[in-house]
């Protein structure tokens, strides 16, 4: 008998981040573009509904035909929390996490980052950061870190 | 249209907790207490079993688990067998997919099986599959599971309400109390409100006390239409309504934070469908993950008005005495919340608490009872009321 | 009791294959083919929706899959939210679940969502999480997978009735031509005995096209109450009959090996509740997960006498011109295999195939269909018997 | 960003095999007869039905007492094959499968090792073989083997 699985240097059963890549994906383009530091959704070319997250079909007009459009750098914090106990492994304390809502109405949930508890309020501005996934492929996720005086 | 009574016949459950016991022992166990609970039922009665369950295929590696559970059981179904998944209200929405089973008249005994096993030998492991319950890609991310989530959605509360820690912590007081009364119980002694402070921070403002348990657990009933139910059991009790509302799975797309209109609709048509209005109902299991969801439950169930369940809980009155108690088995955060099968418990506490048979925690004269399971980022919402009497 | 009538009124399907898509995006596609299958019909006219999908959990780290098809697929859920398992049978559980649900009256109009990603990066990994399949404790802990459970199958069925290896192979040369004139399809070119005898082999007496795909899929249907279905289409698919029966999950216990008889109980329940023979059906969707399979299908549904399956694939007998045509999609071995959307892939072949709509592999003239989905080794057996009149 | 679950030692989620510890599983007795070389299975004390597997539940009467017994060392091959392609990680090919039937007419599924395609004979007698499973934990799996002429 031998256990060839635990050997495998990446296990995808137990990976939380998505497969970014386009022969995976058909929303690569988000993950191309977040690359470039742009946050970005879908906009649906018949009834130009913009959800979030990113679609393929739209849940208003059924269509599947769109387009991608930027969202706003910066958002407000609609609802925040800091965890401190209980995390998942692969993340770590303590983990700061906000709904943030953009100004045309649009929430997100996003981790916040270089962030502290001070900055945990209701109506703060934050602004994008992106994060390189650690592992063996080339991935980014989103997050939003607090807006300093400049 | 006319539609067939149906009621539950007969049910028990496992010892909810970290058990030494695999998931399959589980089902036993509380299979077990279920034939015992009505001694005219035997496994060759069943035509029809459903089995809620969540994630054996990561807790266990095991999938088709329905078969695995009857088989377990010694049920050989001849007219439905499947396992129903909606995260923490797999039980109740399987309770509603076999009624409306036998009501359309395709069976007439159906069993209903509830089981998770979540204790696995690292914990970081058990927390690490929790994540798959959110939208993977979007929000667990971000490292988004259960607590985090609800305390969001009490920052929301406290902040439009003015819901305080201490209305909080009172939920966790009573339902602690609760189930130091029941003996499947994973937490079996009372607490106090500075235990509740001086519990973990886990997410702020939840304590540890402020959050349901990881448990282990199974639960058993058993459906019959009206002309069976004298076959198993002269203390049935009665579907005398439910409903069932969702709203997503994607954090941002939460219909409502410190509101739930999900629950509304699904409260409305549960009443609707039995004829009864809020204040008709004696007892309740509803679904407290976490203390928040209980206190935003009695205002979207009617119990109180929108934004008063703090003070619900503050004057008494969802306990003993009050006007209506809500979470006599000790509700998630005292029996413990192995997912699927939650929302069979819930089943099994109203019909103890119908009969007569809840022993030390007994509601007096309770007739007609209400559970409410949800499940995600409080976007599902699943209704079940109960009669002691056919409607 | 008189039942309420129930059709099916919109289907659609995503391209079977090994996808270059999320299981997210494949529900999408589906979802689109739905809705444009049926004008009329707009993501707010469905009050309950199903999802049917055997491993998500393991297979892109997600559970709570209904809301999350729903949304995907714009569906606000007021009257029914649920994740039905029943492992390959997924599709026609949900399917049946739905059926009783809108039967019983306390819903109208359902969506049924049958969807599996089952390409992971590594392909190793995506077999090894089939090993959750069987009975894992006492099963899979050989190594049992599908593939070797039904060449076990196959050897006693050759053993006892005297079944060839061409016979078997005739089973994936037919399935494979029709396959070949199906859009979705995931292999679409025939092949012939020969290259059956020449692909690699899998498990003695399985060659690998002998055996169904690993296949990434997703497939959605509407099911409507008899008032309702004007307002959608023209062209639905009554359902008449249906029957489901189990026998448990491991592998020991299986009720026959070379026989199937939980198979003949679904059968015969599904045959009388539609009040139809075997021979009354034009055109039938059966699970050839292996070609072994469909054989012992043909017989234990009744369509030949027991041990007669390999002559009636010799003599064409399931093929257009024969007796009854079996699998003109391609089944599970030419269309693709994603567990849980192939039951409702089936149920998608039959209503085009009842209204004339299956292009160059049309069965000419068909107006009773038959489904069966099984589950487990061959233990779980799931049939839904379609008209196109009301019945 | 961490990434502490890919450096776990064991990953449960992973592993084909069960947990045989008692303070894991009630059957542990089946393990620890196992690990001495008998193999066991559960008999109702109340009505006396011997199932396989072992059962803390009998499916025939409901009651939950049991008691251990031993089960005959050999058995003959029902039906059996050789899966040479496609099979899952932890295991080798040519990978031997059977269904055994004992005398007393109940069947199991096994593994056939020490074997070769020659064996592979419906009524071919075969007797227990114990296996360990590898990795952290002292695990015992059983097997079945071909009896060989003294
Ligand atoms: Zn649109
Ligand atoms: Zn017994």
């Amino acid at each position: 008998m031998s256990e060839r699985m635990s050997e495998q240097p990446y296990i995808n059963t137990m990976d939380v981040y998505p497969l970014e890549a386009a022969e995976q994906n058909k929303l690569y383009k988000f993950y191309d573009s977040l690359r470039e530091g742009r946050l970005t959704t879908t906009k649906c070319t018949s009834c130009g509904h913009i959800p979030w997250p990113p679609r393929t079909l739209c849940p208003n007009c059924t269509s599947d035909e769109f387009e991608w459009i930027d969202l706003p750098r910066k958002a407000r914090i609609y609802s925040c929390t800091v965890q401190t106990a209980g995390v998942p492994p692969v993340f770590e304390i303590p983990l700061y996490m906000a709904m943030v809502e953009f100004d045309n109405g649009l929430r997100m949930l996003t981790r916040l980052v270089e962030t502290t508890e001070d900055d945990l309020e209701i109506g703060r501005e934050v602004e994008l950061a992106v994060l390189e996934v650690p592992g063996p492929m080339s991935r980014v996720v989103h997050a939003f870190k607090p807006v300093r005086g400049n | 249209m006319e539609i067939r009574r149906v009621a539950v016949v007969a049910g028990g459950a496992s010892k909810f907790g970290a058990r030494q016991a695999t998931y399959r022992d589980l089902i036993s166990e509380a299979g077990k207490a279920c034939y015992d609970s009505a001694p005219g039922l035997s496994p060759n009665d069943i035509e029809g079993f459903l089995l809620s369950t969540v994630m054996p295929e990561r807790f266990v590696f095991q999938t088709h688990v329905a078969p695995l559970a009857a088989e377990t059981l010694g049920v050989t179904p001849s007219k439905l067998v499947a396992r129903v998944e909606l995260l923490c209200a797999s039980g109740s929405s399987a309770i509603r997919l076999a009624y409306g089973f036998i009501a359309s008249g395709l069976a007439d005994v159906i069993m209903v099986a509830g089981a998770e096993k979540m204790y696995t030998p690292n914990p970081a492991e058990t927390v690490h599959h929790t994540l798959a319950a959110g939208d993977r890609e979007w929000d667990a991310i971000h490292g988004l599971t259960a607590p985090p989530s609800f305390a969001m959605v009490a920052q929301r509360h406290m902040k439009e309400y003015g819901t305080t820690k201490e209305q909080l912590a009172l939920v966790s007081v009573k339902n602690r109390r609760n189930g130091a009364r029941n003996p499947i119980a994973q937490f079996r002694k009372p607490i106090t409100v500075e235990e509740v402070y001086a519990s973990k921070l886990v997410a702020k403002p939840l304590n540890l006390f402020d959050c349901c348990p990881i448990t282990d657990g199974a639960a058993v009933i058993v459906l019959a239409a009206e002309h069976r139910v004298k076959d198993f059991t002269n203390e049935p009790i009665w579907i005398w309504g439910t409903g069932q509302a969702g709203g997503g799975n994607n954090a941002a797309n939460v219909p409502g934070w410190a509101e739930w209109p999900r629950l509304r609709v699904a409260a409305k048509n549960a009443y609707q469908m039995a004829g009864v209005a809020p204040e008709d109902i004696d007892v309740a299991e509803v679904h407290d993950c976490f203390t928040i969801s209980e206190i935003i439950e009695y205002e979207e169930l009617g119990f109180c008005a929108k934004g008063e369940g703090g003070k619900f809980i503050e004057e008494g009155r969802s306990d003993y005495g009050g006007q209506v108690v809500v979470n006599p088995g000790g509700g998630l955060i005292s029996r413990g919340h192995p997912f699927g099968a939650t929302g069979i418990a819930q089943a099994i506490e109203m019909k103890q608490q119908l009969h007569g048979h809840a022993g030390d925690r007994q509601v007096p004269n309770a007739e007609i009872a209400l559970t409410h399971n949800l499940s995600g980022f409080a976007t599902e919402h699943t209704i079940m009321i109960y009669g002691r009497e056919p409607k």
